[in-house]
């Protein structure tokens, strides 16, 4: 009873209420709703920082058993430690997190560039795909190729170097047939999103009650 | 030994996966400062931002909500040292704040930077009056509809940790009827669709946007109902706006090598193409060659 | 002087990991991991402060203190939120799992309740909304590159339509309704084309951000850091190579 | 009433009461044993001949649950997925590979894919070595996924689920090692990357539609014909708009209220 049916009781009134705050105009709802809201804010702050805590455990097992890979792991650990503790020195010391701070100084020159270089290996990948994978195969895949080829040529200022046409052109299919496209994609999501929260809120879909 | 072998099948896949990356390292290694004058056409979409901004009565508060982190610096950095450059210069206001734990340095670094090139042209900007870093706040889409009912509720506190009723600049300010402008920086989710759903319609805001190319696609139908005024796709719109600014920065002086980069993607595409069916066309005829002589 | 050096000291740290990252695309190697598994540290770490200063800090702890310090005793409501924190940090234990159910409704349902409400206005309601859209009228023109005219405005309806048609599922897809979804795919397959053309665009864009940066990191001021951090990690790689080749070869071949 | 009512929403709460509406009329005809049709999606008859084809060559077949985790609807999707495919491979005799990037996912795989083992009569079939967590780093996991790719040699790929940049990654070392390969996900920007590198690729809502279809989960149909409904009534409400926009141009602007 407490362990499976109160949370989807919370998750009906909950829902309910927040949506007839959207409908209803009364200081009562409101000032409930708006204190749920900072409660939300709350609790995902801390189930952010719970995700850093299981992080820190499963790293510092492998690290204790000397299972494989566990002096990487270890870097994972005192790495975590040093940015904690420069973050918490600096708020003793500064009371803030900003320009300046030690805190500042590990994520411009250690976080930037590694989450930086990180993604700039997709541009490597894309290329190699594009040599290996992108292949007209059917009449789908030679439409998705073409307009593909023609807004990467139109979208860049060599495309309107070489002819005006280009940058008209890729415009044009980006505003009109994308813009259809996408809008039917954008409907059928938010059909399917309204169907998503209906099944929630009526407790048939219950994704809390998993992870045992 | 399994890598070895693994490496061999690599190999005999086709060509080698690392020669692309090479050409692709040394394409850009070498061509950064290629010195080409190439033409800028800004769209429409381009054009928005711009006249949204231009558009604003002097000393008009603009929200900008830096919804990114530095995965995605090179596309959006650009655009918000241009954007906030050009709000900055036209002596409005910025309220800045982030849904994106990465976004407050971001915002900072940006806010120091451009008030620095501002003062060298004899305009002072001063933190708390001109503009403020409220930071990051968690709960994503409860934020952003959290920060649509109240500002000052939402954030108390700015990122130096001072009360908002100190602050003369969120004075008044309690939500976005006194907001002349939304501006958003965003890579994906939370991020301009969630503003869009949260804010924007509901408020009957004004909104523009800064997006990464991969995002772009999605915002021509929300331009296209006129709930965004206008947004900036990639280094490309980028560097459109600092065109439209005369202030060349980093995103104009990577559109060279940008463009030479497509072509050499859209050659392997080409050159893969030419490849697959002149292998269907091999295989055929050795078929054929199969029926026929049995 | 000491904030020069400092910064020095940063720009050699960025150049070394950069091209650390980048190391991977020769293959996998102890560089990349050991830059690799200070991301996940240095991020995670990152993550804590910000949700601290952000959020914990001005919305939990300082208005709990002002309620005790009695300015604004309506705050104590905020213990609520103070409960179900500690509630969902039991999930940490296994025994205590099941508690952080409780405040994992309370997310679940605003996250249901906020996104049904949104999506329905902005992604339904104004979408169905900037469809309707004229064919005929003053000053609409027949065709145009940019903008409404007659013409953009009956393709934008026929790719809506027919695309909404290609995802119907009740009904087996025979003429109309064959045609319909037909020509709804083909706009599927051009929206795709042009979320992969600016896709490449993105991708392309991230590889030229880094390479601009390694460039500053090059200049002399900085010690020419990029470029000898990239002679370090391929001197370091070829040694490696060396070694795993030398063990591969004292390994019996059975393996 | 008007005070007390958010006039200006009064058009979010039509379209959620109607839609609330024809949920609970085809949850209520579902119970009274009423079969909800769908009709028949190719993408799923395609899951079933690569399959196949794997068993044919004796090569095993690789099934990506997505990388997200458990709480992302399209993983759980995915999951559904899986648990036909499971049962398919265990009739054929033919083996699954699973790599996962969290380790919840790892442990609802692992049970999703013994339960369809033990419905298919097959339990002694199943391996639980074969359904694998390999790294929670979105680039690792890749690369040991490109690795399983290359040293086991699937002849057949399938990904369902929530995918990011990996996406490519993932099709294209497929197609080079020549693998049939099947995907369904609904992230929107990774599409183009599938319809590309696939043999067959389920489309966004086509990928819900599927996973329901093979749960058979009533309630879960339910809200899949709702929708459905709900996207013929907004054709006509699209259609009629237009008509009245084009008989009547002053109407545009009180259309536009409307809405």
């Amino acid at each position: 009873m407490v362990k499976d049916k109160v949370p989807v009781y919370i998750t009906i009134v909950v829902g309910v209420f927040m949506i007839l705050k959207f409908f209803v105009q009364l200081d009562f709802i409101k000032v409930v709703a708006d204190e749920l809201e900072q409660w939300c804010l709350v609790v995902f702050a801390l189930a952010i920082i719970l995700g850093v805590a299981n992080i820190l455990r499963l790293n510092l097992r492998i690290v204790l058993r000397r299972e494989k890979d566990w002096p990487y792991k270890l870097v994972v650990v005192v790495s975590m430690g040093v940015m904690i503790l420069v973050g918490i020195a600096d708020l003793a010391i500064h009371g803030d997190i900003s320009t300046g701070s030690g805190f500042q100084y590990l994520f411009q020159y250690i976080l930037t560039p590694l989450s930086a270089a990180m993604f700039a290996l997709l541009a490597f990948y894309i290329a190699s795909a594009a040599f290996r994978a992108f292949r007209a195969r059917n009449i789908r895949a030679i439409l998705l190729l073409v307009s593909g080829a023609l807004v990467m040529i139109g979208r860049v200022p060599i495309g309107a170097s070489l002819s005006p046409i280009f940058p008209r052109l890729s415009d044009w299919i980006m505003t009109v047939p994308n813009a259809a496209g996408q809008r039917g994609l954008i409907i059928g999501a938010a059909m399917g999103m309204i169907a998503t929260g209906l099944r929630v809120i009526f407790g048939i879909e219950r994704p809390y009650l998993r992870g045992e | 030994m399994q890598n070895v072998k693994l490496e061999r099948e690599m190999k005999s896949g086709g060509l080698d996966k690392r020669w692309i990356f090479l050409a692709v390292g040394a394409l850009v290694l070498a061509f950064l400062k290629l010195p080409l004058h190439l033409s800028y056409a800004p769209n429409q979409k381009t054009l928005g931002v711009y006249k949204a901004i231009e558009g604003l009565p002097s000393g008009s508060i603009v929200y900008l909500s830096a919804d990114y982190g530095p995965s995605s610096k090179a596309e959006l950095l650009p655009m918000h040292r241009a954007l906030v450059y050009h709000i900055l210069n036209r002596d409005l206001k910025i309220i800045a704040s982030s849904v994106w734990d990465s976004g407050p340095p971001l915002i900072d670094m940006v806010f120091k930077e451009v008030c620095e090139e501002l003062k060298k042209q004899g305009k002072e900007k001063k933190y708390g009056i001109d503009y403020v870093n409220l930071g990051y706040k968690s709960g994503q889409d409860v934020a952003i509809a959290k920060i649509g009912t109240s500002i000052p509720e939402t954030f108390p506190r700015d990122y130096l940790g001072t009360s908002v009723n100190q602050i003369p600049l969120m004075n008044g300010v309690i939500n976005f009827s006194q907001i002349g402008l939304l501006c958003n920086l965003s890579v994906g989710s939370p991020g301009a669709r969630q503003w869009l759903q949260q804010v924007q319609t509901r408020y009957k805001v004004r909104m523009v946007a800064g997006v990464t190319a991969v995002m772009a696609p999605d915002l021509y139908s929300f331009y296209q109902s006129r709930q965004i005024e206008g947004f900036l796709g990639g280094l490309v719109g980028a560097a459109e706006y600092e065109y439209l600014l005369k202030r060349p920065g980093f995103a104009m002086s990577g559109m060279n090598v940008q463009s030479l980069t497509h072509f050499l993607i859209l050659g392997f595409v080409l050159l893969g193409n030419i490849l697959f069916v002149s292998e269907i066309l091999r295989q055929r005829k050795a078929k054929e060659m199969k029926s026929t002589s049995t | 002087m000491e904030v020069k050096t400092m910064e020095f000291l940063g720009i050699w740290i960025a150049a070394f990991l950069t091209l650390a990252i980048f190391s991977f695309l020769y293959k996998d190697n102890p560089i990349y991991k050991f830059a690799e598994h200070l991301f996940v540290g240095i991020s995670a770490g990152y993550v804590l402060i910000q949700e601290l200063t952000g959020t914990l800090i001005p919305n939990l702890y300082h208005p709990l203190r002002e309620a005790l310090l009695g300015v604004s005793p309506a705050k104590m409501s905020r213990l609520g939120a103070l409960v179900l924190g500690v509630m969902i940090l039991l999930r940490f234990f296994k025994k205590t799992t099941w508690i952080s159910r409780w405040p994992l409704a309370l997310i679940i349902g605003t996250f249901a309740a906020l996104r049904m409400t949104g999506y329905t206005q902005s992604d339904l309601i104004k979408q169905i909304n900037g469809t309707m859209v004229p064919l005929r009228g003053q000053g609409l023109p027949f065709t145009s590159w940019e903008g409404a005219s007659v013409i953009n405005n009956l393709i934008l309806i026929i790719g809506v339509i027919t695309v909404l048609i290609y995802f119907f599922f009740s009904l087996e897809h025979k003429a109309p309704l064959k045609q319909g979804a037909l020509i709804g795919t083909g706009f599927l397959m051009i929206t795709f084309g042009s979320s992969f053309g600016y896709t490449v665009l993105g991708r392309v864009s991230l590889l030229i951000g880094c390479v601009q940066d390694l460039y500053i990191y090059a200049e002399r001021r900085y010690g020419y850091s990029s470029l000898f951090c990239g002679v370090g990690i391929i001197i370091y790689l070829v040694l490696w190579e060396i070694r795993n080749r030398a063990k591969n070869r004292t390994m019996p071949t059975s393996l | 009433m008007s005070s007390i009512f958010n006039v200006s929403h009064l058009n979010v709460f039509l379209a959620l009461f109607l839609f609330t509406a024809l949920f609970i009329s085809f949850l209520f005809l579902s119970r009274k044993g009423r079969t909800l049709y769908l009709r028949r999606l190719d993408g799923v008859a395609a899951i079933e001949e690569a399959v196949g084809r794997a068993t044919e060559m004796g090569r095993p077949v690789l099934f990506v649950p997505g990388i997200d985790n458990i709480d992302e609807i399209q993983t759980l999707a995915g999951i559904a997925v899986l648990s036909h495919v499971a049962r398919t491979v265990a009739r054929f005799d033919c083996s699954l590979i699973v790599p996962t990037r969290n380790a919840i996912v790892l442990s609802v795989c692992e049970e999703t894919v013994k339960e369809s083992f033990t419905a298919a009569g097959r339990p002694d079939a199943y391996k639980s070595d074969n359904i694998r967590y390999l790294s929670d780093d979105q680039f690792a996991f890749t690369a040991a996924v490109d690795g399983i790719m290359l040293r086991e040699k699937p002849a057949t790929n399938i990904y369902m689920g929530a995918f990011y940049a990996e996406a490519l990654i993932l099709s294209e070392t497929g197609f080079a090692s020549g693998a049939i390969q099947v995907a369904g996900t609904a992230s929107i920007a990774q599409l183009p990357f599938f319809v590309a590198a696939c043999d067959y690729t389920l489309l966004a809502e086509e990928f819900y539609a599927a996973s329901a279809y093979l749960s058979r989960d009533p309630k879960v149909l339910s809200s899949i014909k709702a929708s459905d409904y709900f996207k013929i009534i907004t054709i006509a409400v699209i259609i009629l708009g237009i008509v009245l926009a084009n008989l009547n141009p002053e109407a545009v602007p009180l259309l536009q209220k409307l809405f």
